[in-house]
């Protein structure tokens, strides 16, 4: 187990070195300096090359960079004076995890929920109906879904806030909702498949025949077998999570990482996209090892290494 | 009320703000954008500060005097005054500060404007020392040396990022200077609290030790950042901020342009289209530039693309930037008489394709992506002009990321290109200067046209302390742009807003701190 | 078969196979294991599952690279084979499958699916020649012309193994694998197939390699037979030989567990079970000839033992 | 004679495809009684599974048991039963082993839970006293150190293994009838010969009757008391195991006895039913098994026959057994089987 | 005399006629559309995408893509945000809508005297929504079907490359998917459309660089799967050569695989076009595709709803449909269901 995570860790490492260097490379093919005085003169942009150290040989600053990473540093915001990469990414991190995290949770709930609905009045109506919305949710870029709600709900209804973050709960209700559809109906989705197909199993077939009532059955039997391999989707789901936050951020004025990076890429502040990247992937990685452990964990037949 | 609290309208010491995009830094000689400098000029006083007539008037200055030259600036520090931290601000922390601007370690997308004060370029170079810029302290009295008379200079006084910083606490906090909102010292009538760095929620509360605290009269101003404009908008008839902007999208313009608070201010911005004069031969035309000039309904244009939150330009400079000697607007004074004539427009391309003789016209029209409205602004130029000249010419739009349109200007690497182009200070040089020059820093076009130039010269130099004259040479400077046709104005900017009726005391600039609420209170 | 100057169509010398090697699950399929088929024989191969049938198979038609040892074929050795020889090859030995309805292709016809043999053995593409061709090789197997045109999952179990005999027949090989032909067919078409097999070798001289685990199965068609357990082969003989005088221990469990369908003497038979632990002694067992072509892998002393066992 | 233990009577199943109705049973009669062994046989598609899962409610979704149908366990009907009445039935009275060991246990349940099951449910014992009660089952169907293996998983346990643990799970709550459908199709012979062992134990053990499903004869020889020979989906002839290896009478006993080679069997002399069995979606007017069938008659293409009694136990579907019907020469291999039937079951007469 | 004959021996009447197999032959397309056809909304799907095809294909004919890019440059303020007029009584779709900082309905074409009815409105500049949305569909269709046609053929040579070959070329193929995916989408899709300039090309390759990595794995997994099955076995005794075999037997039995997953990838497809547009990186302008048409729009929400309702509406409409037909084909292609 322990080597298992060891070496997990280990391509994760590599994995994220590569990331690191295709990212840093594809950097310098972008047009433009990092600086965003519009009316600075070549002679003025030199000087801040110099002082910054955008002067250097690509590779020398790509070593740089690396170095610096190897110790924590993500490098200073071009864009933000001053701020450290690590420091914004650091204060803005929690409130998009949050926010994530809320989504995950309400959706995957909500998706069991109705995926096993689905799975146990198959061919009925309430299996066509939640199919049908399962689809819609999925058809339904989660951006277009916050605008609308946005506007049903905080401008024509007055129900919820429509900005910000960290006063009340209620600020979270929406962007919680308008990102967590997406999982939920792939959740509902996978887990009537999973259902269905568990429920087919020769191993339910035995359950039957012990007697012991179709209620005992799915609780005890289908149940956990159809909800292991959610566990995969995880990894993914969180993927789409980070695209549908970032446009979902700014939609509700949430001061979270992806707001940051949507920001930071047209002014081409370098080592903010650079460190947003680096999070992404790792968050998305180490999401990955875990529901590969977690997996481990409730799935007896799943052994790690 | 309930899911909103209450109401914080009626709140007699508090004020309410929304911003639209994050604070960067509090860094006073690294401030670029618009947000951060709205904060610093509010908690951070300079020696002069715009007053509502738009004029410098002293701030941490007790006076100032001007030599006949135009080349020494002696100001005089009011006595006693003090940090918000209590410790003493003294006209050394004036002197630290322009040093720091000009440091090349310092590294100041703003240094440029020093340029002009002696030695500000060598220094700014590597040069010389930063101990020998123009600007001296003794007692408290500071003296600025210039190169040559520049007429902006006391804007400059003014200016957020040249306000006093004190040296010791910048070294104290060192990389970390101005990231939070304690990191960072105010000399203004508020200080900044709140602030972490990256967080949409912040204040600013009254300082008790600036020199004219007796006469701020809010305690607390309260600030949010709220991206999305309707959002804002929203905010404002909940009740919950004080100020909004209208002129985010036509839309939103339109639906509140009735209501009873809207409040208009100038905006020292232009919007004009620079012609490639360098490269592209159908452009080199004078006539074909002319006649897109003619084929550009310019009023239309405000109207259907900006929706009417922008005025129709009438000249390069913008509308509101300042007044000639006589009170009257500079714009209004120096318009060269731009119209819009479909057929002379028409008869005229067909000359000037003909003098070309390379077949049909097909040109580039280049916007960067940042609103609605500079979208809207490139569809109706190329409809515009496509039905004007019909098959003859044929545009394609280019909207790209603000930086890459930045650096296609800066190449040429273009044929028409829409610029936006803030102006730095109050006067009429902020625009025309652009142009000073085949290879000025902005003349993207590289166009030539001498009549201009000399126009030009002739007010930054043998003109510079004479402001009658001035206004003459930059109508005639106007004239040669407009009889040459070199760029196409299109459009001044204006802010329109929804102001809290009851809040009084607020001096908005076109420039500069555009929003200043040191004496603003809710009556 | 014991006929001195039969030819040996295929020769195995000590082969060995290992799965994975040097992984974790380092599976060591074959272990050293030789033995020859003789020209128009069959060979029959038993053994538990697990036990490397498959493997043994799928190496002879250098499917499997072996890890050591050598197979011929016709005196030639495969495992050295250019791509030329190779094709020349392909299509002398064949192979019919366990699982019919794995083996079939379900996207093609059953025309189509001939066809591949025919396109690999160089068959003239003319269409009229080409379909009289089908038809001759599914009326070997006992189907007629309305089955060309249907697909694999159209037939019953026995009908599509027939059809994957007729795909390797279209190459006219010589040597022929049959990996468990029968063990997913129904017993009452096991016979069909199992006739057919026979027939086809009268009529083409073919010579078999037939694995199974049906042991009645591989004795009522079989000349020679190998028992095969854990990669080793334990014992070598003919039909008979395995049948009636079986000296390993292995062997004659196996023989004791199938079940005859005859009641009375089923009723009053024992099954022995057999303790494999002696095999990982540690101690080196060779191939010993008993009697005339009869061999056992045991220790010397062993072979006392089993002998003396036998009377 | 004591009564049956359970009664089939007139059991037809059909199932509603897209195609069409597939008539997969049409009128299955037989008993088992207690203690004995029933082992029916059958070509793949007969049916054999239908019936078995029909006596526990356990058909597909689509399956419609006819209205004439009766499965008599006792006094109660099952045929009638709704899903929840089946619970007491299922496992507690009849119970079932599956064919294959590998996908009939939970992957994720440990054995020791599974089979304490059934017991929780209807035997009404605490978890600590199923828990002890799985453990002695465990022991008894031959798994080695119970203790230590009780709280394994499936994944960790071979087939023969499994099986065994799928059996301990059918027997949890001694029912009084076990169905195994193929229980040792999927496992090697030496395995199948022990798990064959284990079953046989145990119906003794407990005096249980068994429906014993399977293609293979060489297995009904072994543990039959009485032979049903199911063709598609009829039951074509029945009688004790003797009476079916030693004297069959249905041509298509005959074909499948023949078919099957022992170790005496020359080459040359295997007997193979030619064709394949009829499609039940359109099934044959008359004997089903008429077009594949060598000695069929006339009136075999044209109308059903009847059973026809041969003894008290033994019955068969077919014409050939009606007093006009030509008396015909049956293959070889069932010759010498009759021969012995003569010599060592016919006393006098 | 009659009895005794139908008692007279006749044994097996017709060899030939034991072999028969009565069911209609079904080609394995043939079988999918008979599963297809029981799921109705899948049924209703293929119908409305072959209708939006259709539509999309023959209004080239009828609106081109200058036509929806037309407007009146001197009379902006009379054509300007036209509600939808259907010209029939129909309640929000009657030309009656507010004029911004009014409340009062009023028939806004009487009022700004327009004589032409637009069936979906018009936009903000006066562009006739209807033909922006037909070539925005277009556009969008356009874009998608190629983005996923290079994703297909990329995808799957890749996935089978790497499934057939094995071993270290698999582990390192597999290798690059996993750096692919671990840089989430909107990065590499952003970086990309800043490197290439936005336009339809540098779109594709963007979503189509991003995308085909599911196509790639799935199809990669079934070549695993596949190979080890018999048939491919024979094929290989028969002497088949790689490239060959995949052609002819792997490929066809992934059909299924691939089909359905280019089901999910079109509308995916779509739905990213639109988020690339949000951040202003979508198709060149003044060009429409339904992601531009939502993302200038968005803005219009609280005045015009109907100017990012209408592409909405239709973009979801689009995936949806796509994503329900793809449900259909699973369903129809799952091995399991052949026989049925
Ligand atoms: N491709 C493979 N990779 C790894 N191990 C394999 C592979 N093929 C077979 N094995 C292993 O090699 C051993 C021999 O397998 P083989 O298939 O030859 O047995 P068999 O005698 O044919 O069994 P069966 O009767 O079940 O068909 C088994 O332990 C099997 O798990
Ligand atoms: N759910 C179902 N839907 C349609 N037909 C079915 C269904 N279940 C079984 N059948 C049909 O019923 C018939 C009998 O099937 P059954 O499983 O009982 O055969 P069997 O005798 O058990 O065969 P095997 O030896 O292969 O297990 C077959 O023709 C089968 O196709
Ligand atoms: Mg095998
Ligand atoms: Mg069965």
């Amino acid at each position: 187990m322990a080597r298992y995570i060891l070496k997990r860790v280990l391509i994760l490492v590599i994995t994220l070195w590569i990331v690191v260097t295709s990212t840093f490379f594809l950097m310098q093919i972008l047009p433009g300096t990092p600086y965003n005085n519009p009316k600075l003169t070549a002679s003025a942009i030199e000087q801040l090359n110099a002082t910054y150290g955008l002067d250097k040989p690509v590779i020398v600053q790509y070593w740089d960079y690396l170095i610096n990473l190897l110790h924590g540093d993500l490098g200073t915001s071009f864009q933000y004076q001053n701020q450290s990469v690590s420091m914004l990414i650091g204060q803005r991190l929690p409130i998009s995890a949050q926010l994530g995290v809320q989504a995950l949770i309400v959706g995957v709930l909500f998706g069991l929920w109705f995926g096993a609905l689905s799975a146990r009045h198959q061919n009925q109506k309430l299996d066509g109906f939640l199919g049908v919305v399962s689809t819609l949710g999925i058809s339904t870029p989660s951006f277009i879904l916050a605008i609308v709600l946005l506007f049903v709900f905080g401008y024509q209804l007055n129900w919820l806030p429509v900005s910000g973050w960290g006063d009340s709960f209620s600020q979270t209700v929406l962007p919680t909702i308008a990102l967590a559809v997406g999982p939920a109906a792939i959740t509902t989705r996978f887990v009537r498949s999973e259902m269905i197909e568990v429920l087919h199993s020769d191993y339910i077939q035995l359950a039957r025949a012990k007697g012991i009532g179709e209620g005992q059955v799915i609780q005890k039997h289908a149940y956990r077998n159809s909800m292991i391999p959610i566990l995969t989707l995880i990894g993914p789901m969180t993927a789409n999570l980070l695209t549908g936050s970032t446009l979902v951020e700014n939609i509700f004025s949430i001061p979270g990482i992806g707001q940051q990076f949507v920001s930071s890429i047209p002014t081409k502040d370098y080592p903010v996209i650079m460190g947003t990247t680096i999070v992404y992937a790792l968050m998305l990685m180490v999401m990955i090892l875990i529901t590969d452990i977690l997996t481990a964990f409730v799935d007896p037949r799943v052994r790690l290494d | 009320a309930g899911w909103w609290g209450s109401n914080p309208s009626s709140d007699k010491n508090t004020l309410n703000y929304a911003m639209s995009a994050d604070v960067q830094t509090l860094d006073t000689s690294k401030a670029t954008d618009q947000y951060s400098n709205l904060v610093l000029g509010n908690t951070e006083s300079n020696l002069l500060r715009v007053n509502s007539k738009g004029e410098p008037a002293p701030d941490l200055a007790k006076s100032y005097k001007v030599s006949d030259d135009g080349l020494t600036y002696t100001v005089e520090l009011r006595s006693g005054l003090k940090w918000s931290d209590g410790s003493k601000l003294t006209a050394k922390d004036v002197v630290y500060s322009w040093q720091r601007m000009v440091n090349p370690k310092t590294a100041s997308q703003y240094s440029y404007l020093a340029s002009g004060v002696l030695n500000a370029d060598d220094i700014m170079a590597g040069k010389k020392d930063v101990s020998e810029l123009g600007v001296s302290a003794s007692g408290n009295t500071i003296t600025f040396k210039l190169d040559h008379a520049m007429p902006q200079f006391k804007y400059l006084l003014a200016f957020a990022n040249f306000a006093p910083q004190k040296e010791s606490v910048v070294n104290k906090e060192g990389d970390k200077y101005g990231t939070t909102a304690d990191k960072q010292i105010y000399s203004g009538a508020y200080k900044f609290e709140g602030w972490n760095g990256t967080n949409g929620k912040f204040k600013m509360v009254k300082n008790d030790n600036y020199w004219d605290a007796k006469n701020v009269k809010t305690k607390t101003v309260n600030w949010q950042v709220v991206k999305n404009p309707d959002t804002a908008l929203k905010l404002y008839k909940q009740g919950k901020i004080d100020r909004v902007s209208i002129s985010n999208s036509p839309e939103m313009y339109s639906a509140n342009k009735n209501n009873k608070d809207v409040k208009s201010a100038a905006v020292a911005a232009a919007t004009y289209l620079e012609y490639n004069q360098a490269n592209n031969a159908f452009l080199k035309n004078q006539k074909i530039r002319q006649a897109l000039n003619l084929a550009t309904n310019r009023t239309e244009l405000a109207s259907q693309a900006t929706g009417g939150t922008r005025d129709a330009a009438v000249s390069l400079v913008s509308k509101g930037l300042t007044k000639t000697t006589s009170g009257e607007d500079l714009a209004a004074y120096v318009k060269p008489g731009y119209t819009y004539d479909k057929k002379k427009a028409q008869q005229l391309f067909k000359e000037g394709l003909a003098e070309v003789n390379q077949g049909k016209m097909k040109i580039s029209l280049e916007t960067d992506a940042d609103s609605v409205i500079s979208k809207n602004t490139v569809d109706y130029i190329k409809q515009a002009w496509e039905s004007t000249f019909g098959s003859d010419i044929e545009v394609t739009e280019k909207v790209v990321p603000f930086k890459q349109r930045l650096k296609d200007s800066q190449s040429g690497d273009f044929d028409v290109v829409v610029t936006n182009w803030n102006g730095d200070y109050q006067d009429g040089s902020t625009f025309y200067d652009l142009f000073a020059s085949k290879d000025a820093g902005y003349n993207d076009g590289k166009f030539t046209n001498e009549s201009y130039f000399a126009a030009v010269k002739k007010a930054d130099t043998t003109d510079a302390t004479n402001a009658s004259a001035r206004q003459d040479d930059f109508k005639d400077a106007e004239k040669a742009l407009m009889d040459d046709a070199n760029i196409n104005p299109l459009y001044s900017w204006k802010a329109s807003s929804l102001v809290r009726s009851n809040v009084k005391g607020v001096v908005e600039s076109p420039v500069g701190l555009t929003l200043d609420l040191t004496y603003a209170h809710r009556k | 078969m014991q006929n001195p100057d039969a030819k040996k169509q295929v020769a195995i010398q000590n082969l060995t196979l290992t799965f994975n090697k040097g992984k974790k699950n380092e599976n060591k399929a074959l272990d050293n294991v030789s033995f020859d088929i003789y020209e128009g024989e069959t060979f029959g191969l038993v053994g538990e599952s697990g036990s490397g049938k498959t493997t043994l198979g799928r190496s002879v038609l250098k499917l499997y690279e072996p890890e050591s040892g050598s197979i011929t074929f016709d005196g030639q050795d495969i495992t050295k084979m250019k791509r030329k020889e190779l094709g020349d090859f392909r299509r002398q030995a064949q192979m019919i499958f366990q699982d019919p309805q794995a083996s079939l292709n379900g996207r093609l016809t059953v025309s189509n699916i001939l066809g591949e043999g025919l396109d690999e053995a160089g068959y003239p593409k003319d269409k009229e020649k080409r379909r009289k061709k089908v038809l001759e090789l599914l009326q070997m197997v006992g189907l007629n012309e309305d089955h060309a045109s249907r697909y694999p999952h159209e037939f019953s179990g026995g009908q599509k193994q027939r059809i994957g005999i007729a795909r390797a027949l279209a190459v006219k090989p010589k040597f022929i694998i049959a990996d468990e032909p029968i063990s997913a067919l129904d017993v009452s078409v096991q016979a069909q197939v199992v006739n057919l097999l026979a027939q086809l070798q009268k009529d083409h001289g073919l010579t078999y390699l037939f694995i199974a685990h049906d042991l009645a199965m591989v004795k009522y068609l079989s000349d020679r037979i190998g028992v095969l357990h854990w990669g080793k082969l334990v014992e070598l003989g003919t039909a008979e030989q395995v049948y009636n005088h079986a000296l390993h221990p292995y062997t004659k469990s196996l023989l004791s567990a199938v079940p005859e369908p005859d009641p009375v003497k089923e009723k009053a038979h024992r099954v022995e079970t057999y303790d494999p632990s002696f095999e990982k002694d540690g101690q080196e067992r060779e191939m010993v000839e008993v009697e005339p072509g009869h061999f056992v892998l045991a220790t010397p002393e062993e072979v006392v033992k089993y002998k003396d066992a036998q009377r | 004679m004591p009564a049956p233990v359970l009664q089939v009577k007139n059991l037809s199943v059909s199932f509603q495809t897209y195609a069409g109705v597939v008539k997969a049973i049409r009128g299955v009669d037989f008993d088992l009684k207690k203690g004995e062994t029933l082992a029916i046989v059958g070509e793949s598609g007969s049916g054999k599974s239908v019936t078995t899962k029909t006596l526990l409610g356990l058909n597909a979704q689509n399956a419609t048991v006819s209205e004439e149908s009766q499965i008599l366990l006792g006094e109660e009907n099952l045929a009638g039963y709704e899903e929840s009445d089946w619970d007491q039935v299922r496992g507690a009275k009849i119970a079932m082993v599956f064919q294959d060991p590998m996908t009939s246990l939970d992957p994720t349940m440990t054995i020791g839970k599974q089979i304490a099951e059934p017991m929780e449910k209807h035997l009404g014992m605490s978890e600590k006293e199923a828990f002890a009660a799985a453990l002695a089952l465990m022991k008894d169907v031959g798994i080695p150190d119970a203790e230590k293996h009780i709280n394994d998983y499936p994944h960790q346990w071979s087939g023969g293994m499994r099986q065994r643990a799928v059996i301990a799970i059918a027997l949890a709550a001694e029912p009084d009838v076990l169905i195994a459908d193929e229980p040792t199709t999927a496992l090697d012979v030496t395995i199948q010969a022990q798990i064959i062992n284990v079953i046989k134990a145990q119906q003794k053990k407990r005096d249980m009757s068994v429906i014993f499903i399977t293609h293979d004869l060489g297995v009904v020889a072994d543990v039959a008391d009485r032979v049903a020979v199911m063709y598609a989906g009829k039951i074509v002839e029945k009688g004790t195991v003797n009476e079916i290896f030693y004297n069959p009478k249905h041509p298509y006993t005959w074909g499948l006895l023949s078919s099957m080679p022992t170790t005496s069997t020359a080459l040359g002399s295997l007997h193979a039913i030619p064709g394949t069995p009829p499609d039940l979606l359109y099934p044959p007017k008359g004997d089903a098994f008429a077009n594949r069938n060598a000695y069929a008659l006339d009136i075999d293409h044209e109308k059903q026959p009847p059973f026809f009694k041969v003894s008290d136990t033994h019955e068969a579907a077919t014409w050939l057994l009606d007093e006009r019907a030509p008396k015909v020469e049956p293959p070889v291999e069932i010759q010498k089987r009759q021969a012995f039937w003569q010599e060592n079951f016919v006393k006098e007469g | 005399m009659e009895a005794s004959q139908e008692f007279t021996l006749v044994g097996i009447k017709n060899e030939a006629a034991t072999e028969k197999i009565n069911k209609p032959t079904l080609t394995f397309w043939q079988s999918v559309w008979h599963r297809l056809k029981k799921n109705k909304l899948a049924v209703v799907s293929l119908y409305f995408l072959a209708a939006v095809a259709i539509f999309a294909l023959a209004s080239t004919a009828v609106v081109s893509q200058s036509d929806a890019n037309q407007f009146n440059t001197n009379a902006g303020a009379k054509y300007k945000s036209l509600p939808p007029k259907s010209g029939l009584p129909i309640p929000l779709w009657d030309g009656k809508g507010t004029v911004l900082g009014s409340a009062d309905k009023v028939d806004v074409y009487e009022k700004n005297d327009v004589k032409q009815n637009f069936l979906f409105g018009t936009d903000n500049l006066g562009r006739s929504l209807g033909k922006r949305v037909t070539v925005g569909l277009r556009i969008s269709l356009f874009v998608a079907l190629a983005a996923t046609a290079i994703d297909l053929v990329f995808g799957v040579s890749y996935g089978l490359i790497s499934g057939w070959f094995g071993g270290w070329v698999d582990t390192l193929m597999q290798r690059i998917i996993e750096v692919i995916s671990a840089i989430p989408t909107l990065v590499v899709v952003t970086l990309l459309a800043m490197l290439f300039g936005s336009g339809i090309g540098s779109i594709i390759l963007a979503i189509a660089l991003t995308n085909w990595v599911s196509m790639a794995r799935q199809v990669r997994n079934q070549t695993l799967t596949l190979k080890e099955r018999d048939f491919v076995l024979a094929a290989k005794t028969l002497g088949g050569s790689g490239p060959k075999i995949a052609v002819k037997h792997l490929v066809p039995n992934m059909a299924g695989t691939i089909i359905v997953q280019v089901m999910m990838t079109i509308p995916s497809a779509i739905m990213f076009e639109a988020v690339l547009s949000a951040i202003n990186l979508g198709v060149k302008a003044p060009t429409a595709s339904l992601g531009t048409l939502i993302a200038d729009s968005q803005s219009m929400l609280q005045y015009y709803p109907y100017q990012i309702l209408i592409p909405a509406t239709i973009l979801v409409l689009v995936s949806l449909a796509f994503i329900l037909l793809g449900d259909g084909l699973r369903d129809a292609f799952d091995p399991k269901m052949l026989d049925e």
